[in-house]
This record gives C-alpha cells, structure tokens and sequence, in this order.
C-alpha cells in the first residue's frame, strides 16, 4: 500500500496506534481519549503514553472500571460533539459494555439520522500469558451488528493509517489491537497525513494457487507460510489481509479465489461461527464452479485459552498450521 | 476545544419557567398521550405505548430550566420528556402512527426517539440504557468547556441496574454538570418497587458525596426548584445532583395492560392527586381554559398532520445505517 | 421424533415451556427460577404463569432489573447445589449479563473442574412490534463460546423436551424462545417423562433434491415452502431443525447435502456471520464435490428490526423467500 | 429442598479463631507469596501474579468465622483468601507454576482457582466478576434454607463495576447471608484510589439499609471481629453487611510492576504497619518461631510438591469443557 516515495520509519505496532492518537488529536481538539490507565500511566502496555501530558487531563481521561459507562462515555461525548476515543483495556471486557455498543452506539444514527463518531479501541488475542478471560477472540460477534465497523489491523502501518480514518468516520468503529503484535515492528509511511481507508482489504502477496486470507497475528504467519511453500513446494500463495472485517472487501477475497480456486482462512479465534465461517459462506455462495478444493480452516481448537505461554502458543494456529492447510487445499480434487 | 457544534442557545424562556408555561407543556402532553392512546384503542399505533400520564409534572419541572444546548436523556416512557424538551408534538405523533414524517421516519416509535438538535439524546428501549450516555453527555460538555448540562430520567426500576452506580461515582468523581432524575412511579413493568428497590433512592448518593433530595413528583413547581438547583449547581461546576421525584403511573405499564396487579382505592387516590390540576390551580380559570383551547388545537393539528403523512413503507427500512459515503 | 404410540396434546410454545419447567421443579427441589416478572406476574408473555403459587417465592423469584447479577445468581446458585433456570427477558438483554455467561458460567468447570448446571433461558426474535433493541438475533454469539450449549426450539413439543434435558444438563444451557412463535400449536407428547437429546437435530421432513436446515421461526416457514415446491414444481424439500445449536449435529445436515447436493439455509438472523454461514462453512468444507450448486441463505437484510410489524415482517424473511431460495438452487448448475 | 450437596461441616476450630490459628495462616500467605515471587523472577511462574504481601490480615480476618459450607469469591489477588478458606499449599503452587497437580491442572494460574468442595468459588480475571456470584451462592444458600454464609471479597476498584450496585440491591432486597469485603489496598492498577472511587466505600450500603462499617485491614482481630459480626448476623437471617477493610499492597500490581507511581515514604510508612508483625506480637516469641518453622516446613513441602510435579503440557488445553456424556 506504500508508495514508493514516501519515507517510513520502522515503528512497533504500539508505536503506529500512539503516532495515530497524537496526530488526529493535534489536527482535532474534538478528539479526546478515555479509559482504564490510558492517562497518567500510559496504557498497561504503554501504548498512550505520552497523550496526557500533552493534551492535558480533560482529553485523556483515567477512568474507573466501569467498562459500560466507559463507553457510554463515547457514545454520550460524541453525542454533543465530541470524536471520542474509548480505550477497553482487554477485548474481553468489552462484554461488559456490549449494550452500549450494540444497543445503543451502532443504533444512533438509525434512530436519530446524526452521526455517532466513536472510535472503541480494545486488545484481543493469546499473546501472552493472561489466561480465558483476557485472550479472547470474538470479533465475529461484532460483526453481525448494523450500523458498526469493525477494525483489525495487522501491523504497524496498518494500525497507524486506520486508527486515523476510523477516527474521522462518523460511524462507531471497533478497533481491535493485537495483543501478540504490539511490539512487532513494520516500515510506516511518515508522511503528513497518512490514512488508510476503512473496507479495503489488502492483498499482502500476489500468488496463484491458493488464496489465504488471513487476520490479525496470522497475516505475518501466513505470509511466513507462503514463502516456505514457494521455496519447498512451489506452491504460489496469495495473502490477502482484509484489515476492516465489517464492511468486509467481499470483492477482494473472492476476485482471488475465482483466480486460485482454494481457499485457506486464517485466525487466532476458535472455528465455529467465526470469520473464517464467513469467509466460506462467501466463497461458497459466489465462486463455487471456481472452488478445485474444499477450503481449510486455520483456527484454534474450540477450548479455552490456557494461561502459561506456552500451552497458548501451542493452542494458537502457527505457521506450520497454514502450510499443512495450503498443502491440504493442494493435494484435494 | 473546538468550537461548539451547537451554539448556546438562550434558555427557553416563559414556555418552562411561568405557570402559564408549565401547565401548558403539562396540558400539552396529558392530551398528546391521550389522544395517542386513542389512536392506540384504534389500532393505529404500530408499536408499543408507554403512557406518562399522572408524571408530567416530572418532565415540565425537569426541563424547566434547560437550554436546548442542555441535554436530556429519557426512557421508554418518555412522551413528556421530549415535549418538555421541545420536540414538536406532530413529528413525535407521527413518529407514534408510524409516518414517514416522525422523527425517526416511524420506524422506531416511542422507544427510539432521539432529536440531537434538540439536545434530546434518545428515549430507550433498554432500562438503564440511557444512564451511560447521559454521563458521556455531561462529559462532552465539560470538557468542551460549555456551562451546558445533562438530565438524565430513568424510572425506579432503573436504579436495580449496574450502570446507575456506575454513573453515580464517575459523576462525582469528575464533578459532571449531570442531574440524575429518578421518577418514581411506583412501578416497574408488572410489579411494585418493592420488588426492585431497597431502601431510599434519593440516598443513594449520599456515600459518594452526591446531593440528594426527594420531591413531590406531582408538583411541578416543587420538581423544577429542585431540578433547577441542582441545574445551577451543575452549571457553576458544582458537579452532579441526585434527584427522586415520587409520582404515580395511572395507566398500565404499556397501552393494552390492565394493570389489575394494583387496587383502585391505589390508583383513585393519585388520580385525585392530578399534577396537572394542581399545576392549573395557579391559574386563572379563563386563562387556563384559553390554554386548553390552545393545546386543543395544537393536538388537533398533530394528529392531522400525523395522519395525513404517509405511512412509512418498508423502503425506509435500511436507511441511517450508515454514514453516506 | 415422537413414538406413534404416546397420547399428544395440543399446545402452544409457551404451554410446552411451562410445562417443561412444572415437571423438572416438581421433580427436584434444586430446580429454581429467577427473572423479571417471573413470579406474581407470571411473566412478560405469561410464559411462567402459575409457577410462583405452586412452588413459593423462593424458587420462583422476580428479581430487579439487573441482568448481570440476575445470570450471576444462576452461577453462583448452581455452585452452591441448585439447578437454577434464570429468565432474560428479551435476548437483546443478555449482553448486559455477557460477562456472568461467558467469562463466568462457560468457563466455570473449565477453571474448577466442576458442574454448572444452569439454563439461561430467553426470547428473541422480530415477533411483535417491539423495535431495534427487543427483536435481535444474536444466537451465533454464543455459539462461539466453549463450555455453552446453545438450544433454539422451533415448536411446543421440541421446547418442552429440550427444556426439561437443559435443565437436567450438567453444562450450562443458553435456551433461546422466539417471541413470534410462542402462541404456535404443536401436537406435544404427554408421556411421564418427555426428553429430547440436546445435541440432536430433527428431520422434519425428508426430501431429495434440495436441503433446507431451519431454525426458530423459519422451519415452520420453511415447511409450508417445502409443501408449496413439492406441489408447484413437483421439487422433494428435505427440512433440517437441529435445534440444539452449539453443539451442531453436523452430521444429520452434512449426510442429507451429500445426498441433494443443494442447500439453503433460512434463519431470522441476519445473514452475515451468522449461524447460516458456519453451515455453509461445514458443508463447503465437507462436501464440496456433493454440492451440485451455491448455497443460499434466506435471512433477514443487515438492517435493525423496524417497529411496526408490517415493516418487521416486511424484513423477515418468509415462506415466499425460501421458495425463491430453494428455485435458485435448482437453477444454477 | 433436596439434600445438601456438601453436608454441613463443623466450624473450622482454632486454625482461624485463635492467635497462633490467625498469625499461622497470615505467615503461610506472606511465605507462599514470598516464595512465588522468588519463583517468578526465576522464571517458573507462567502466568501473571498478583501479591497480596500486606494484606494477609484482610484474608484471615475474613475468613476466621467460616465453615467448609460457607463460600468465598475472591479477585485476581487471591492467594491469600484461597488459603484462608483451606486450600492446600502445594497444589497452589502447583497451579502458579503450571504443573498438573495444580487445581486447575496447572492450565489457569492464580486467577482462576476455584474449589468448589471448598466453597472456595473462584478467584477471578474479570473486576467485579465474582460480586455476582456471590449473590447468586447466598441466594443459593438461603433457598436451600441452609445457615451458611456467602464472603465476597474485592478491591476498591471494583467497587466501580456495575455489578456492586446491582448486588448491594438485591442482596438487600432478599436479606441475603452475604457479606461484602472491600479491601481497599489504596491503588488500582497503576493508579491510586482517588481516580476510582469517589466519597466513602464503607457507607455504599446505607442507603439500601445494609449496614457498613471501616476497619484497620491490616489487624487481623478488627477484621475477624467486624466480618464475625457480620457473618451471625447472616447465618441469623440479619442480612448482608459491608466491611470495607483498610490495608496496602507492597508490591506493584502484577509481579514486575516496579509501581513507580507511588513514593517510597508512603509505601515505608505502610510496610511499617505490617499487618504480620501485629498479629505476631500476640504471641510469645519462641511460639512464633515454632510456627514461623512449621510453615517454612509446609512451604518448603509444597514447592517441592510443585516443582515434582509433571509441568502442564498440551493434551491437558481441552479437558473439562463440557460434562462427559
Ligand atoms: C435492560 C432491560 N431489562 C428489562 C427490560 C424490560 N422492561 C421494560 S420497562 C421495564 C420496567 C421499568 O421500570 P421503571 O424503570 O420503574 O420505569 P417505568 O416503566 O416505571 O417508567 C422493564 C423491566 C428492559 N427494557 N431493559
Ligand atoms: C472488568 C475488568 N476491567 C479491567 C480489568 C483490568 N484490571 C485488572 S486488576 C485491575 C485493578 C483492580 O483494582 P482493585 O479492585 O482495587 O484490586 P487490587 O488490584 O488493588 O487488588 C484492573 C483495572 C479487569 N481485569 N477486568
Ligand atoms: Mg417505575
Ligand atoms: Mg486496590
């Protein structure tokens, strides 16, 4: 998505999502930000530090744990002309505010035709070792709900230029962080303003025989995956990162399956009901004639997520995972 | 901060603050929900009616010291909330007779109406729900640096729910320009509130270091000097206010509901206890009886204009999902 | 699924649901029952009617309006020795009580080794002229979620037999009603002890060009389509209710598309990562050599419930749909 | 009702009611803490910790009056009340270190240890996840129409979640046998309590008609004393009670937080008010030091048992999920 011209900077994921928080609130006094330690402390992963001593503590706002007045918070704010930012430490919690998500933020403009510019920005994913109740992935859940977007980004970049547009979109967006990715570093374009549009899938690799449309911590998996099975298989692996799962870039993912004929999709989430159900149901729907293989899933085992690093790694889908899955997509019919 | 969305309207001026004002607003929605009901006898209201009818003193009172800029957040049963509030009574019956000219184009009905320009948040289908975004409201204002304020009215059964102490402790900690209202009807869906509430509401504050005071819910005046402290406590940056008006439902909790779960010597004794009577009492009997011809005419004209707006179609149903890209 | 030789009676949804819970807290005393308007009021629909005079005000409890601690007093009361049955309201108020049903009750054996033996017991659905925030169908949600079970019975019958196994269950049970069909009729079985299996799916009609899997208040929908395609264009439905919906019985759905190779799913749901996509996914997964065409879904469009119930049943989906669907399929390749 | 599932055990006797009984169990929770600690910074520990090293006396004090029968919900600082309630060292520490003999198989870590035959019914991940729980085991408690008792025991930030105010409420409504225990160790997370709560903590309950009361949270006999009070009322049908206990945690909120958010001065003076030494000086010294033994020798037993045990490996990620058919 880079141009070739602009400079970039090597940033961790963190780093992407604070720059983006520091630009739009320099370029919008409207914007502010509010959650759990995001203030003074920084964020329990530090990845707002730095805001409250520069925007003060009106805009960056300590909160209780009160995860629906939290977002309630936003939905309010932006009610009077405020862009807020709601931070929900661990996507888990934001269980705990899904009426004032669903029921009332995603149905703002539906009862009232104004806009509802609330950006929820939470953390999901197995990526350390905190345990079931703070590694869950249930963004498919999100998904399902009219009037909302839903955000996962996968990088550094990625991160930065959609954390900006989903800021000065009128509509409520979730923005799902990773919590396995926050230190992971990538190139970010450092231009003035560098956005990146919300609905555009972004084709990571170009390949031709099988599409694996992959997800937040499995992108840079499956991307690992596609050059072993270039160099051992000579497989061409296409990698396609949606970013925005809500509205979904349909056309992207299915464009290349037409192309491909196999399908492999790839999560952190567990399988049933999940995006990658999604993801079949369109292909299945559209490009069935197309289809030389029945598509693998790539997704943890329906069980919870176990607390010591190392029974999580070993629940979660690696890379070996998605060469198995592409490898089986090749073998098939 | 960035410069308002809304400039600073005046306040509202004699419509909330004479006696005149009040009973006309009180009159104004005693027969818009009447006539609503009818309308309701005759099958014309596709969704469900809450009647307010007994409580109007809580929302004129309530409201009586609002700017538009202020913000209010109501309930499922909240037709007297948003006339208190400035909503136009031929937008919000047609909204009730499901036209296409309501304010949510009549899709939504009385639970879903929200007239931002009015500083009316929303009505709720959802107890509690509004007690979260009333708190966001207040907030906004604060930190927009606007002396604006929020109401936020929820009924008794309301206060059960989590958001409610939530509410109550982050308004306090950050000293929110926000007025909690509880009205207090007595009821809540088809039990009593002895079901739902322990002890006083109007204390529930107090650990919080939140002021409370209890009031007559049926005396208007009594709610809007409460109410208006509070207003201008909140204003002054003295932070949020806690306020149980005790009134009483006379009808069922929705339109179709008999309500035998209580004894008429119950119902008769509050309706003898009529705030709109009481509210009318100020005044002088031809200026009132020139108020009801007015509100009479007015009500007349909303139902017109309801029923000669188109009924909404399923066209109208995916729309205002989305901003428009 | 009933024996030829059982007396029947004829009951509406509701009746089958009150009876369910008489019989299992006649019984056994550990059967408890707690919600909003449970108790003197018989409830909203009058679901519990006469439950609160015949087992006291303990064991059938309103409660206040606090979902949250209202699943709660189901979790903690079913550690302590109970078997309670809590009543949300309308489905859309179980995301206030997320966290108790998720983090709590679904991972209570997965953290102690111990029983949960509680029912959550709802009503969804777009069946009355109720709105946006009492209609929605979010049953895929909790399908997503290990240690839950999730049941959504489609007539009297099922939902007698499946409540009573619920209730009996050792896991916790999410028990979807659906409002628009609780005053359908169904011949109910009036044996002693009337169980279904949780876990089992139904083939209400047996067919062999097309599948049609149903759930809630489109099998009955999908029956009079079936009735209407084998009269019209002489076409042989099979319709599928699996009605327990986590765990799916894959297998009774997967072994009748291999048979048609056609198959739609029809769901009030809205279509987009929704229980239809999970069906689409397994039988993509599964069959996809079977499958003689794409699969259709019939739900409702990506759009809140409207209130007045012309314009909601205008959004649901209807018999008139499926049709359409089941035409669509014979079409295509 | 039907028969109880565990049968009413007798009274824990003198480990919990006596000097020697309260100074013991503080001085296993201070060791076993100590020595996870000493575990984590060598890596064995895979998974958060959260010390209560400091807060024993909150633990004990509020656990000295139950029974096997009685239940307790305890947070993601657990240690200290899943040992008060009896659960065994060494499979604790088996848990923390992720071994298979732990009460989780070693899979959950400190904060998902539940032993329900202990009517200990978890610790918890979730702020104000167990308030609901313990509202539903009293509720159990008194259908059944046994005189045990509920202890729920949180932090002061949890006393922000929702679910407190909703369970304040009900328990009042239904005189639950619960008793609420606030150990407010002054800071949440990376923050101090002044960001969290607003007024006073010990008097929430007034206006639900729950008595409240503050105690010095770092004297174990203050707290046995108030929690005591207490849980007789309750086991007497008197209802809930809320204790708000006053205490400090030494160490940052996780093992590795540094809590460079708060001055050494104030964390000295507190370490100087060690709720330890006071429970201790009741006691003749050379008693002490025999129990200061006996504990090393349980401690020493129970990382032993732990670190001999098998460590958790990935066949153990899908058991106990559902019931076997
Ligand atoms: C979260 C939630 N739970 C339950 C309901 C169902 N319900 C609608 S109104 C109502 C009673 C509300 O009582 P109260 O707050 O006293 O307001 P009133 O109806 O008396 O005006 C209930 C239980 C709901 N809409 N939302
Ligand atoms: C619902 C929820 N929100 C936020 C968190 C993150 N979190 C974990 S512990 C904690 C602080 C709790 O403070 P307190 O209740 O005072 O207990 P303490 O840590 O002091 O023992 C927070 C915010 C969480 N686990 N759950
Ligand atoms: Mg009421
Ligand atoms: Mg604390």
């Amino acid at each position: 998505m880079t141009a070739v011209e602009t400079p970039t900077r090597s940033l961790k994921f963190w780093q992407g999502i604070n720059q983006a928080l520091v630009e739009e609130m320099e370029r919008d006094e409207r914007v502010v930000l509010v959650g759990e330690d995001v203030g003074r402390p920084g964020g329990p992963y530090g990845v707002t530090r730095g805001l409250r001593d520069r925007f003060g503590d009106l805009r960056v706002r300590d909160t209780p744990i009160s995860e629906a007045v939290l977002v309630g918070l936003g939905v309010g704010g932006a009610a009077v002309g405020l862009r807020p930012v709601v931070e929900i430490m661990f996507f888990d919690f934001a269980m705990i505010a899904m009426d004032q998500i669903v029921n009332q933020a995603a149905k703002y403009r539906y009862f009232s035709g104004a806009s509802m510019p609330l950006t929820i920005r939470t953390m999901c994913g197995a990526g350390g070792p905190n345990g079931a109740q703070h590694s869950q992935n249930f963004e498919a859940w999100y998904c399902t709900v009219p009037g909302l977007k839903v955000v996962m980004p996968s990088n550094a970049a990625d991160a930065k230029g959609l954390l900006k547009s989903a800021i000065r979109d009128d509509d409520p967006v979730l923005f799902i962080e990773t919590l396995g990715l926050l230190p992971a570093r990538r190139e970010v374009p450092q231009e003035d303003d560098f956005l990146l549009p919300l609905g555009v899938a972004d084709t990571r690799r170009a390949g031709s025989d099988v599409t694996v449309v992959a997800i937040g911590r499995l992108v840079d998996r499956a991307l690992a995956a596609a050059e072993r099975l270039e160099q051992e298989d000579g497989i061409s692996v296409e990698v396609i990162d949606p970013r925005t799962l809500a509205p979904l870039d349909a056309e992207t993912i299915l464009a290349s399956v037409r192309r491909t004929g196999r399908l492999v999709v790839a999560q952190e989430a567990t399988s049933p009901f999940s995006f990658a159900s999604e993801v079949f149901a369109l292909a299945v729907e559209s490009c069935l004639s197309e289809l030389k293989a029945p598509p693998v899933r790539v997704a943890s085992p329906f069980v919870n997520v176990p607390t010591p690093v190392p029974l999580a790694e070993a629940r979660a889908p690696g890379v070996d995972d998605v060469v198995a899955a592409v490898r089986t997509t090749m073998r098939e019919a | 901060m960035a410069e308002l969305k809304t400039p600073v309207a005046p306040a509202t001026g004699s419509a909330r603050t004479t006696s005149r004002g009040r009973y006309r607003l009180m009159r104004l929605s005693r027969r818009f929900e009447e006539t609503a009901h009818e309308q309701f006898g005759d099958g014309q209201v596709p969704g469900p009616l809450h009647l307010s009818i007994g409580q109007e003193a809580v929302a004129v009172g309530g409201c009586a010291a609002l700017r538009k800029t202020d913000a209010v957040l109501s309930t499922h049963r909240g037709h007297h909330h948003c006339l208190a509030k400035g909503a136009a009574p031929d937008r919000l019956m047609a909204e009730l007779l499901g036209r296409t000219t309501g304010y949510s184009r009549g899709r939504g009905g009385s639970m879903h109406v929200a007239i931002p320009a009015l500083g009316l948040l929303g009505t709720n289908g959802i107890v509690g729900g509004g007690i979260p975004i009333a708190t966001g409201a207040a907030y906004g204002m604060q930190a927009q640096g606007r002396d604006d304020v929020t109401v936020c009215f929820f009924g008794e059964g309301a206060t059960g729910a989590g958001v409610f102490g939530e509410a109550l402790n982050v308004a306090a900690l950050w000293r929110l320009p926000l007025i909690f209202v509880c009205e207090n009807n007595q009821y809540v869906e088809l039990t009593p509130q002895e079901i739902h509430v322990a002890g006083e509401i109007w204390r529930r504050g107090e650990s919080y270091g939140i002021p409370g005071v209890r009031v007559d819910g049926n005396d208007v005046n009594a709610v809007a000097d409460a109410v208006g402290d509070a207003v201008a406590r909140a204003r002054g940056g003295g932070g949020p206010t806690l306020v149980e008006a005790v009134t009483y439902r006379w009808f069922g909790h929705y339109a179709g509901d008999r309500a035998a779960y209580r004894d008429d010597d119950e119902v008769n004794a509050w309706r003898a206890n009529d705030p709109l009577v009481r509210a009318g009492a100020a005044l002088d009997p031809a200026e009132r009886a020139a108020l009801d011809a007015e509100v009479e005419k007015e009500i007349s004209a909303a139902l017109a204009f309801a029923q000669q707006s188109a009924v909404t179609g399923p066209e109208a149903i995916a729309l205002d999902h989305y901003a428009a890209a």
